[in-house]
């Protein structure tokens, strides 16, 4: 039993955190918002460091980490609010690795670990979003699959290049790979509240069958979008914990930095108690989120884990980035002021996890089968 | 105790109601909210406020609650309310004389000289000055007292320079109120003055704030060298802070009373989301009634205090936070209803963006009048009588205070 | 629209306060505690002022006052917390008034109104406590009546003369007038959270046709059981409003009298946020129940004022007495300091009022009704 | 980063359920808890735990962690949690060697004389010492330093006079730590001696106090000239601050790691209940379960820390918090799950009246070792960054300090 990071752990998070630190300051964050929303010379950074390559296996060029890995470095994006589609990768990447046929291995995996690959991961659907219950109907005819539905605010879909859609093929959910840019597909790009680049997907479009995730290589495909959904929530989870740690730290210097009264906003205990909720939350959002993805790493049944992982995530990351903004009091309005930007993603990233409430249902279901 | 319009109350109502019908369009699903949309178009929304208080005005409905003599109906604040409950449902543009109406007009009736009430009550009922409120400033925060911009005594004139920030409309105002230091050797709160001051004045810079919901709805104000006439000084040289005390008090019932979305909204929201039967969703939504009926009654209290001409007591407070409180929690049921689609915003949102707009204008509610935090030490006192906090730096002179620009 | 009250209602609200204040201090309800549980010295003197007639037609010796002025008086019990079964005799008034035929106003009535009689009402249900349905059925059967089943943790049972009991009679809800000392009635005294004199109540008796609420009146049996129902329930909650006060009156004074690090407890805003949280709570349970009682006196519906009432009033309650309690220290878990009734009292009250989320779910229902 | 047992941690699981299964009864419906309750028969409770540490001392599995120089094992904490976590599923009897084997064994080893540590720890391992803890006053509560229990030199013995309050088991303990004054012209924190007390000593009176769980748990102790020779002060005249930090850092981190019950047992209650499927009771069962596997996950990060001889850092701080919000919240979950019958109480209530106890525990629970507020200060500081908060009296000689009780 131990907790404590391997060194080697210990050097991805250092060095996935001093990337995010150095790149994603605040003057660069804001002009990426106010152009395309995906900060490509970042992205050159972490490749250069091999970020996006941690969950590649060796044999296509990456480092074969797993979801502990790709948490910490995730961790340190949250922590910087750093506009990347860096979970997207890293979990594609363990989909393809963990599901993918040898062919699709090889035609992805290298181009991911690159970087020149950018991926979105199709997974909200519209109104009760059960993922594991796609609305995208897929149906096998002649060798190819008819792939039609739609998918909204799908996150980076206007700049990938390969796109995992959940789909229900012929009555039993699998998971697509899809060229977001191929005849067939309608990308409509999407305002989002956190300003990330989103597209609704309308898809009518013949691909191969052999794009279906690891089609010929005799995989369940329930398994492969359970999998992929939990690695996607594990991932988020990830984020949020270094969203709420970044508006902690934002607001802990913002409450020594500020007198009122005489006395800086820290000798006030409605301040200081309130930020204390904050931290304690934050622990407890961090340990199951490192927890969930130490389980899902090991191929253990991480149901529970990635649901407890997922309620704290959804619900505890909204209660800091609240506290944290009302905190801030009226500076915290300007736009100009970085504290809002934790408040968009605590509360952006909350809604593509999915709402606590359910995570609990999904929770309550299990203790009720046990 | 009657809770509920008596006879007379109701055929007031129905008076109101009538008139309304007659002159405004009644909300529906194509006449959702403001005609002219203030997150879209600020500019015009303010000038439909102006047409629309004119019209208010010329048939006897503006200025409910003031004074006869001040060109208001004299009426009670429940008829007040009742004549706004119903305004509430009719299409309509009202915000922008929230500082003018309700706190520059009541201020100038209590402390006002008869040439000031005489020069500005009458052009605000009719929506021909719009004000603003230059109070708060970037160090002072809830510690308003230690505002630093100065005004210094010349001939018959006082010279101001200084900045202030969270100036709401300050870009369409005609006229401001202001707080400026003019004895910096008196205690914090000894020495400051009340002033009226004219927007157009030479030296007045209005710079617009983007604020995280994206409007421009308040503003950073620079001062330099702006003469002010002596004639407009509001209750005196270095009485301001007495003045100021009834601005905030009409701030915050206006803020605790204000708010034109119900927990009807959120049923209706959860019904055509397809989720009104999901048990979880059910329960927030009867939360979400439960509090807003607490505001109705804690509201009702209210005016009846004010009716009869008692100042709201800290059993009143609560009504702001209670308020702040309604607003944040249904805020957040609406985006937990929308689920993925709350990641949508502007254009793109549901429901033209009002439950992104919500959520996110929780905090200006929150601070308002009085943070949050503030509000609960005054409850404390006044509703607990526990001690008031001890603030070290309340006598010392404000000259001496360690203050950060 | 007048949030007032009258100055009869004044009176009455002043006078009951004094009564109390008077009689309920914190010895003589630790001496009630330790005998039967019953005040039967205050009682007295709550009769000699006309307290328990409040409710009671004034042909029966009464006032004829309605629910906003026995909310009043019970405020004041609550505040005190006075052991006296006072809501009970003012709830079955209001029944008896409403509901009971000539006969049987005649011959409860005027005993309530001297409190002689002392009355219990047999609401709680086991299980899912779903008072308008009554799981003690009757049956007639030539001008008597059966009565057969259990009623748990009946209030003042053992120290009633007439008991008010929800049956299902024939198959629809009646109210029947029981006397619970007959022979078929077999009273178990139980403990209780907070010392209030209760007892499980087996039933296996014959009353006569005219013990049924309303006999030979052409009372709808059902609206009689909500009626009692609702009125208990804001009376229930009227009790709360005192009882948070109290606690709070409480909390203040040892927060101002009690210093620590060289301060007053009141010098630490996380002390004084956390008790203007209560004030503010305890401000929406009186409004409520206010409403609640004031929409009942009017015979208006008040399904949803009642629901909204009791919600409050269970919710609200407990976050206020825990609240007292945990800002007393270590004192507070002293039996010899006060505090520590107001917190049992609040507990207690929210079990008999049913829980907050089964209010909420009834308040869920007339919302989706509506 | 392994979370789970290694191979030789299951081997370690294995030894100690087999040599339990040996030594124990499993608790079962039969067996539910302590075999002898101490909500009813305290002192069989004690007595039952001083034969069960008997037994652990013979078979080596007392003092896990100690040092084997002073009778311990010299195991990590994983391997002391895993026999705890194992020892839970049994029906023996421990709390009473709380104080006496989780404070007073590390602080006497860190702190203590060869001569202490030799004439303690052994009989403390072999359940033959139960032991209190005189810290608390009447007047002091969160602000322990501020204590005035006086201890004066004379000859080779200290005399002590005060009075002390929340004492554990104070009626059934052998020996005492106590914190007294014996300079008063230092500041607070700089003028207080740590003893060892024998309570079998003149002048010593132990009252208990009936909590409001109805149990006497705690009592109030009188020290009237009670002599303790000077070869009892640990640490050192004066020095008692610091090492009583290293008892109540052990009282917290005790307390966060505590509870011998779990939601498994709410879960099982609601489904007594028949009330499992209720969707609302369903997300309070999920919320508890949520909070536990976070506790869990908080407690197995302190036992890495501590089995790499770290000091638990501030993070640590959030499992007392956590443990004490979690124990609040489930057990108002289960009153709610049993409706009117939580108004039962003693004999007459459900599950032994366990739920019950756990409500009014919560108390208990969120005082000691430091309140939830100041839990929160150092967090805030610690945790943080945020600057320690200024404490007016801190540097005061203790002597002027405006005391009360």
């Amino acid at each position: 039993m131990n907790f404590d990071l391997s060194e080697e752990q210990q050097v991805i998070k250092d060095l996935a955190l001093q990337i995010f630190a150095g790149q994603a300051t605040v003057e660069r964050v804001k002009a990426v918002e106010k152009s395309d929303g995906f900060d490509r010379e970042m992205w050159e950074q972490l490749a250069n460091s091999g970020i996006q390559a941690l969950c590649v296996p060796e044999e296509f060029g990456g480092s074969g980490f797993g979801a502990v890995e790709l948490a910490l470095a995730l961790m340190g994006q949250g922590r910087h609010v750093a506009p990347v589609p860096l979970w997207l990768s890293g979990v594609a990447a363990l989909a393809l690795a963990d599901f993918g046929s040898p062919a699709q291995q090889a035609a992805h995996l290298p181009g991911i670990a690159t970087a020149e690959t950018v991926v979105a991961i199709a997974l909200a659907e519209q109104g009760a979003n059960d993922v594991m219950n796609p609305t995208v109907i897929g149906t096998t005819a002649g060798g190819r699959v008819r792939i039609e539905g739609f998918k909204p605010a799908v996150p980076f879909a206007q700049h990938a290049t390969l796109a995992l859609v959940p789909v229900m093929l012929d009555g039993a959910p699998q998971v697509a790979l899809v060229d977001p840019h191929a005849a067939g597909v309608t990308l409509s790009p999407v305002a989002t509240t956190n300003r990330e680049p989103q597209a609704h997907m309308e898809m009518n479009l013949d691909i191969p069958v052999d794009s279906i995730l690891g089609h010929g290589a005799g995989i369940d495909g329930r398994e492969a979008l359970r999998s992929l959904y939990e690695h996607s929530l594990a991932s988020l989870a990830a984020i949020q914990v270094g969203v709420a740690e970044g508006s902690l730290a934002l607001t802990a210097s913002h409450l020594s930095g500020r007198t009122q009264f005489g006395k800086p906003l820290s000798a006030f205990q409605a301040t200081t108690q309130r930020a204390a909720d904050g931290y304690i939350t934050t622990e407890a959002m961090r340990v199951t989120a490192l927890n969930a993805a130490w389980r899902l790493s090991e191929g253990f049944d991480a149901r529970r884990d990635v649901a407890v992982a997922a309620y704290w995530a959804s619900e505890g990351a909204q209660q800091v980035v609240t506290a944290a903004q009302h905190l801030h009091g009226g500076i915290g309005a300007d736009i100009d002021y970085p504290v809002h930007r934790y408040f968009l993603w605590g509360i952006q990233l909350a809604s593509v996890l999915g709402s606590a409430s359910a995570h609990l249902s999904r929770l309550g279901n299990l203790i009720a089968r046990t | 105790m009657h809770i509920g319009d008596t006879p007379e109350e109701a055929a007031y109502r129905a008076e109101a109601r009538a008139w309304l019908e007659a002159h405004a369009t009644r909300k529906s699903d194509a006449h959702p909210g403001d005609s002219v949309d203030h997150t879209r178009d600020l500019a015009g929304h303010v000038q439909a406020c102006r047409d629309w208080q004119r019209v208010l005005f010329d048939h006897g409905w503006a200025g409910i609650t003031w004074p006869a003599q001040y060109g208001g109906k004299g009426a009670s604040a429940i008829q007040a309310a009742i004549f706004n409950e119903e305004m509430a449902q009719f299409d309509v543009a009202v915000g922008t004389f929230a500082v003018s109406i309700g706190m520059v007009g009541p201020t100038l009736i209590a402390h006002g000289t008869p040439e000031q009430q005489h020069k500005h009550l009458a052009p605000i009922l009719k929506g021909e000055e719009v004000w603003c409120q230059l109070f708060s400033e970037p160090g002072s925060g809830s510690d308003l007292a230690s505002l630093g911009t100065r005004a210094v005594r010349d001939g018959d004139d006082w010279v101001v320079n200084g900045q202030k920030v969270w100036t709401s409309l300050g870009q369409y105002a005609d006229y401001a109120i202001l707080l400026a230091r003019t004895d910096g050797d008196q205690p914090k709160h000894a020495g400051i003055t009340y002033f009226i001051l004219d927007m157009k004045s030479p030296g007045i810079e209005v710079r617009p704030i983007t604020q995280i919901t994206g409007v421009q709805h308040f503003n950073e104000t620079f001062l330099t060298d702006v003469r002010i006439p002596n004639a407009n000084v509001v209750g005196g040289p270095n009485e301001g802070w007495k003045v100021a005390q009834t601005t905030l008090a009409n701030e915050r019932n206006f803020i605790g009373s204000g708010g034109s979305w119900s927990a009807s909204d959120l049923v209706d929201l959860a019904q055509r989301r397809g989720c009104a039967h999901d048990p979880h969703v059910r329960q927030r939504l009867a939360e979400a009634i439960s509090r807003q009926e607490t505001l109705k009654y804690l509201g009702f209290r209210m005016r009846t205090a004010m009716s009869q001409r008692r100042m709201p007591g800290p059993e009143m407070l609560t009504l702001k936070l209670a308020f702040a409180n309604h607003w944040r929690l249904s805020a957040e049921t609406a985006i937990g209803i929308l689920g993925a689609d709350a990641m949508l915003w502007g254009d793109d949102a549901a429901d033209e963006n009002q439950w992104g707009q919500h959520l996110l204008s929780q905090f200006a509610i929150r601070i308002g009048g009085g943070t949050d935090e503030i509000q609960h030490n005054i409850i404390a006192e006044r509703g607990l009588g526990l001690p008031r906090e001890p603030m070290p730096d309340k006598d010392l002179p404000w000259r001496s205070l360690n203050r950060v620009g």
